[in-house]
C-alpha cells in the first residue's frame, strides 16, 4: 500500500474533507453506532436526509424497487422536520467529528426561510448546507425547482440570502440544459455544486399490472447511472468554476477516480452503500493508492486532469 | 449491535423440497449477536446485479454458524439457491428488533403460542429453541404438496407442533388459523410470521388483543439497517421501518387497510 | 408450458410480426447462419444497422466499454452505403423470411432522398424504414435531428414525402421533451416510434487519464438503462395514438411484459443479445406463459393495461 | 460455424502463478469446432454485471472439452479465476477466424516460428499441437517472476520453444523478439500473439514481410459475432473486425500507427 504518499485531504465548497467520500443524502440512518469513527473510515463527510420545516410522511406504497446494477426509490422526503432534526439527528450527526450537510429541502420561500432559521438558531453551528432543488419524488417542492436555470436562480437567491455559510448546491439530471443550472446557482453564490440526484424512471409490477410505485415515476440510483452521471460531472465542470461533487452510482475507487479526472472536487456515494457498509474505506484507501501510482501528491493534483485541455 | 457487513462461507446447502433450502453461513458475529425474529441480508451474487440484499429471518444458530431458511421466489433467491458449499456470501446483520428486542421492556408473558405460514416457520423456529416450555401451541401452514420436507423440519424442531396444509396433503387441511384458540387467554401472546394475508387474518381473528399479537412483517428494502426509510410501513402512530423498528410489531399497532401486498 | 393458448403475435405500425420480440438496429451481423429460422427463433424483426448513402467508416479509437449491468458505445454509424446494403446486405436479411427494417440515418435532404430512392429501386420490396433520429455518436446527422419537436417534425416530413411504406421513427431519450417530439413525429406521418436509442453517457479512461472515447460522449445501452427506457415508453405512450416499440434494456419476458403493459406495442432488444442470442426466443416463450397466465387472448389484450386509466 | 451461446461446465481450474489460471470446460460443439487463433467469450457471473463476455483464447481441446488460458488483469477475469469445478460458465463461440481459416485459401508454409507473449502463448499452444514439425522455432517471453508455472506449461506442451523474461528470472533475459531470426526466410512464416506492443514490434521487424508475419489482435469486444462494430480496428484497405474478419491478421495490413492500445 503506497497510500501515505499521496494526500486524499482537500478543501471543498468551505467544508475541510480528509477524505473526498462523502456519504449522500437520504441512505444514512441516525444511529449513533455508526457514526463511529470506526464505521466511518474513509467517509469526509456525510449529508443527512433531506429536513424541511415540518414533518413529512412522504410517499405511500412501495418505496423502493431493485433494478439492474441499481434501484429506484419513491421516498418523497419523509422526515421528521427541522426540529426534530435540530432534537435527534443533529446530536448523532455532530457525534462522529466529521462535517456534515443538511440535506435542506427546497419548500415555499416562507418555509425554507423558517427552516434556515431554525438551522441558524441550532445550539451548535451547521457545517454547510446541500440545498435540494432535485428531488423526483414530490410534486413543487423537488426538481421542479432544478429544472429551469431561473427557478434554479431563484432557490439559490432565496437561500443565499439567509444563510451565509457554505452553501452546495444539489442538481437535477432532469435539467434540460443543466449546464445553464449550474452557471445560475453558481452565479446566485452556490459555493459548490452536487451533480447530481437522482434519474427519472419508473417500474411496472408486472404481477399487478400496475406501476409499481404510486407516483408511477421515481428515481433512479446506484452504478447503472454511473456514465450518465459522469457525463454531466463532465459537462458541469466545463461550466462553472466553483467545485463539483459528482454523485450518481459511484461504487468503487474507480468511479470516485474518473469523476475526479474528469474535474469533480469530491464525490458523494448513496446507494453502493446498500451493497457494501465499507465502501468508503475502500475508496479512499484506492484513491490513495492510484493517487501515488500517478505520482500525484494530493487529490487536487488529478480534479480535471482527464480533460486535457478539453471543454 | 448495528448491522454490519461480513463475508460468511456457506458450509450447508441443504434442499429441503424443491424450491425449499436450509443454509447455513459461517458468521461468528452474526450467530453470536441475532435473535429470534431478526433477519440478515444476503447478496445473491459477486457483481451489482442483482443490486440488493436479500432479507431472511435467521433461523437458527450454532457455535460460529447461523442458519437461514430460503424458499426460491425471483432471481435473486434463485441465485442463492444455486450456491454451492464452500461458496462466500456477501452479509449484512443482524438486522431489525426481534421477538425480544422489539418489547422494550414489556415482560415476556407466561404462554406463547407460534404461528408460522411458509418459510415464516423461520424466526419461530429460532424462538422455540430459547422458549421452552413457554411455548405452549405450534402451528405451521403450509400450501402442501412439494412442502413436505420443510414441514418435516418444522415437526421436527419444534416439539408438538401442528402442521397444517391448505390441499390437506399432510397435517390437517386447512390454515394455520384453525389450529389456534377461538379467544387468546390474557396470559397468552401469538408470535407470528408469514405472508401478509396470514397475518391479517389474524390479527382480525384478534381484534380486542392486537397487543399480544407479535407479527413479524416483510417489507422490500434496500439499507436494512434503518437509513433509507424504503421499507415503511403504516402504524396507527404513523410510519415505522420495518427495518429497524422491526420486523416484529404488535398486530394492533399495525394499520392493516394501508399496508399494502408485496 | 401454456404458450399455445396465447397469442403473440400482432400487426404494428405496418408490420405483421409473429412475435413482439424485435432485434434493435446495430447487433446484428449480416451473416447467413445467423439469419437462420433456428438463430432467430421467437423474432418478430429485424432493423438493419444504419444505412447512409455512402460509406460511412465510423468513429475511430476505442468504441465500446463496458459499464454496470450495460455498455456505451461509440460506433459513429459505420455502415458500407446504401449500395452496399443492397448488394450485400439485403440479401442476408431477406434470408430469413421475417420483416425487417432499414434503420435510415437522417442526412441532408438530398442525401436521405437520394437513399431512399435506392431503397425504392431495390429489387425487392423493403417491409420498413426505422428512421434514426437519434444518434448520439454523431455530430450533425444523429440525434440533433431528434432534440427539438421542430426538427424531428421536418425529418419526419422530408422522408415521409418519399417514401410510402411503413416508417417508424426512432426517438432520442435526449430530447427535453419528448412527448412532444413523439407527437410531432406522428403528425407528420409516422406510422410507428420506437422509444428509444441510447442515453449520453459518457466513460474515463483511469490509466490513461482521459476520456475512453474519442468524442468523449457516448451512447449507454444495455438493462441499466431499463428503469429509464420505460418511463419514456409511459410518458410517450400517452402522448401519442400510433404504436409505440418500447426499446433499451430489454433483457427478459419481463421487461417485455412491463413495456407492454406500459402501452408498447412490442420491444425492441439490442445490447442483451450480446449476453444472450437466445433472448428472443426466452422473451417469446416466457411473455406467451404470462399472457396465458393471466387469462389474456393476445398481445394486444395486454398492451397498456398497466396504465389503468391513467394518462 | 457462427458463434453460439452454451453452458458449458468447467471441469478443471488449474493455477499456474499468482493470477493465471488454466480452465477446462466441458462443451462439445465449441472442443469440436475451434481451431488455434479462435476464442470464446466467458461471461464472469450470472447477473448482468459485468455485463460482456471476456474474449480468450482457445489454448487447447480434447475430446469434449476445451482449455483457456487465463490472465486475470480486471474485475471480470478475477470473478472468473475464483469460478470452482463443476460451476457452469456461459460461454459464447467459437468466434473468429485462427491461423488457418483467417489465410482464405492461402497454403500453408513449409516452416513456421511461432512467438506468443504472455497468455498470447494460448493460441500457439493449441497451434503447435496441429503443426507438428512444421513449427521449426518457437519463442515465449514473459515478464518473467511469478510467470515461472505459465513457462514451464508453454516449454512443456511446445517442444523446442525457448524461454524470454523482462527481468532474466528463468530462460533468456530479454523480449520474445530476441528469440526470432533477423531476416524471415522466404519458406517461413511467423505466427505471433501477445501484448500489441510486442506485435508492433514484430510488425516493425520484419517490415518487407509483413505477409508472413501473422498476428492475433485484442479489442475490446461486445457482440464477438461481427455484428456490433464494436471491436474494429485500421487496416490499411480500411475497417476490420478483431471479432469477424480477425482475430488473426498478417502484420502488413495492419495500420499500426493508428491502432490504439487497448
Ligand atoms: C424481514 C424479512 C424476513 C424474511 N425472511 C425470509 C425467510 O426467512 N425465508 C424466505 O424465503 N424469505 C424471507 N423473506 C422474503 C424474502 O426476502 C424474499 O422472498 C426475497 O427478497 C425475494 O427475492 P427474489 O430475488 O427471489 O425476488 P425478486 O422479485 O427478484 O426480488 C426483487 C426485489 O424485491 C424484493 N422482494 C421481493 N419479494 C420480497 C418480499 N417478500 N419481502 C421483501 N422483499 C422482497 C427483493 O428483496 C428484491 O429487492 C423475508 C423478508 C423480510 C422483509
Ligand atoms: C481475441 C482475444 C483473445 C484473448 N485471449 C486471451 C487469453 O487467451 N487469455 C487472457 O488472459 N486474455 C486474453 N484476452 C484478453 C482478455 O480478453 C482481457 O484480459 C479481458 O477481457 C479483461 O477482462 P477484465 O474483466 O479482467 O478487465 P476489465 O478491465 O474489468 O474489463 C472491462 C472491459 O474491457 C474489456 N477488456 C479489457 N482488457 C481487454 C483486452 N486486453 N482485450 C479485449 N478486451 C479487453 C473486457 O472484456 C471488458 O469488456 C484476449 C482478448 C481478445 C480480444
Ligand atoms: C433511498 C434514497 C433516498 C434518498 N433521499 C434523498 C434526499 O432526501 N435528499 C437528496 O438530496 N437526495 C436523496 N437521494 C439521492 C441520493 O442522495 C443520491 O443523490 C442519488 O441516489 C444518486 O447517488 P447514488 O447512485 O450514489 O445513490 C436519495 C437516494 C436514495 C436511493
Ligand atoms: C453497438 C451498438 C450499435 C448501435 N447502432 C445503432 C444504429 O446503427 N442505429 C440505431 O438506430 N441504433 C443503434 N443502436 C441503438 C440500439 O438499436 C438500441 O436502440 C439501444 O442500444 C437501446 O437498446 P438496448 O438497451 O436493448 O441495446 C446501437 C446500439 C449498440 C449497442
Ligand atoms: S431498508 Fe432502509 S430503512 Fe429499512
Ligand atoms: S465484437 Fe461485435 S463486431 Fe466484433
Amino acid at each position: 500500500m503506497t497510500s501515505t504518499k499521496f494526500d486524499i485531504s482537500s478543501r471543498v465548497g468551505g467544508l475541510e474533507l480528509r477524505s473526498p467520500v462523502i456519504i449522500a443524502s437520504g441512505v444514512w440512518p441516525y444511529e449513533r453506532e455508526l457514526w463511529s469513527p470506526l464505521r466511518l473510515e474513509g467517509v469526509g463527510a456525510v449529508c443527512t436526509k433531506a429536513v424541511s420545516l415540518n414533518l413529512r410522511a412522504g410517499n405511500r406504497g412501495t418505496r423502493v424497487w431493485e433494478t439492474p446494477c441499481g434501484m429506484l426509490n419513491s421516498i418523497g422526503l419523509q422526515n421528521g422536520g427541522v426540529h426534530e432534526f435540530l432534537r435527534e439527528g443533529m446530536p448523532v450527526a455532530r457525534s462522529s467529528g466529521l462535517p456534515f450537510l443538511v440535506n435542506l429541502v427546497m419548500e415555499a420561500e416562507k418555509d425554507v426561510r423558517e427552516t434556515i432559521a431554525a438551522l441558524k438558531d441550532a445550539p451548535f453551528e451547521i457545517p454547510a448546507l446541500e440545498l435540494n432543488i432535485s428531488c423526483p419524488n414530490v410534486d413543487g417542492d423537488g426538481m421542479d425547482w432544478g429544472v429551469s436555470p431561473k427557478s434554479a436562480a431563484r432557490a439559490v437567491a432565496i437561500v443565499r440570502r439567509e444563510w451565509k455559510g457554505p452553501l452546495w448546491v444539489k442538481l437535477t439530471p432532469q435539467a434540460p440544459d443543466l449546464p445553464a443550472v449550474a452557471r445560475a446557482a453558481e452565479a446566485e453564490g452556490a459555493d459548490a455544486l452536487v451533480c447530481a440526484n437522482t434519474w427519472l424512471g419508473m417500474a411496472m409490477d408486472i404481477k399487478k399490472k400496475r406501476p409499481a410505485f404510486r407516483r408511477v415515476v421515481a428515481g433512479l440510483s446506484g452504478p447503472a447511472v454511473f456514465p450518465l452521471a459522469l457525463r454531466a460531472v463532465w459537462q458541469v465542470c466545463g461550466a462553472v468554476s466553483i467545485p463539483v461533487v459528482g454523485c450518481g452510482g459511484v461504487a468503487g475507487w474507480e468511479d470516485a477516480a474518473a469523476m475526479i479526472l474528469a474535474g469533480a472536487s469530491a464525490v458523494e456515494s448513496g446507494s453502493a452503500l446498500f451493497a457494501d457498509f465499507n465502501l468508503p474505506r475502500k475508496i479512499a484507501s484506492g484513491l490513495a493508492a492510484y493517487g501515488a501510482e500517478q505520482g500525484a501528491a494530493s487529490i487536487k493534483d488529478l480534479v480535471g486532469l482527464g480533460r486535457d485541455g478539453r471543454a | 449491535m448495528a448491522p454490519k457487513d461480513f463475508r460468511a462461507e456457506l458450509v450447508e446447502n441443504r434442499k429441503l423440497d424443491d424450491g425449499t433450502f436450509l443454509m447455513s453461513l459461517r458468521c461468528p458475529e452474526i450467530a453470536r449477536a441475532a435473535e429470534p425474529g431478526q433477519f440478515v441480508l444476503l447478496r445473491p451474487g459477486a457483481g451489482n446485479d442483482p443490486f440488493l440484499g436479500r432479507p431472511l429471518a435467521v433461523a437458527a444458530v450454532d457455535g460460529d454458524v447461523f442458519t437461514v431458511l430460503l424458499r426460491v421466489t425471483g432471481r435473486g433467491t434463485e441465485m442463492l439457491a444455486s450456491r454451492r458449499e464452500g461458496d462466500f456470501i456477501t452479509v449484512r446483520g443482524p438486522s431489525g428488533r426481534g421477538f425480544w428486542s422489539s418489547r422494550e421492556g414489556e415482560p415476556l408473558p407466561g404462554k406463547i403460542i407460534l404461528a408460522g405460514g411458509s418459510v415464516g416457520a423461520a424466526p419461530l423456529i429460532f424462538a422455540a429453541g430459547r422458549l421452552g416450555s413457554a411455548v405452549t401451541a405450534a402451528a405451521f401452514g403450509f400450501a402442501g404438496r412439494g412442502w413436505e420436507g420443510t414441514a418435516k423440519l418444522a415437526e421436527e424442531l419444534v416439539s408438538g407442533a401442528g402442521l397444517f396444509s391448505d390441499d390437506g396433503a399432510f397435517g390437517r387441511k386447512g390454515t394455520v388459523l384453525a389450529g389456534l384458540p377461538d379467544e387468546l387467554p390474557h396470559d397468552t401472546e401469538i408470535w407470528a410470521c408469514g405472508p401478509v394475508g396470514m397475518l391479517r387474518a389474524l390479527a382480525a381473528k384478534y381484534p380486542g388483543s392486537g397487543s399480544r399479537v407479535r407479527v413479524s412483517l416483510e417489507a422490500r428494502m434496500a439499507c436494512g439497517a434503518g437509513g433509507c426509510l424504503g421499507c415503511v410501513i403504516p402504524l396507527v402512530t404513523g410510519n415505522a421501518r420495518v427495518c429497524a423498528d422491526g420486523p416484529v410489531f404488535k398486530a394492533g399497532e399495525v394499520k392493516w387497510d394501508d399496508l399494502d401486498q408485496i
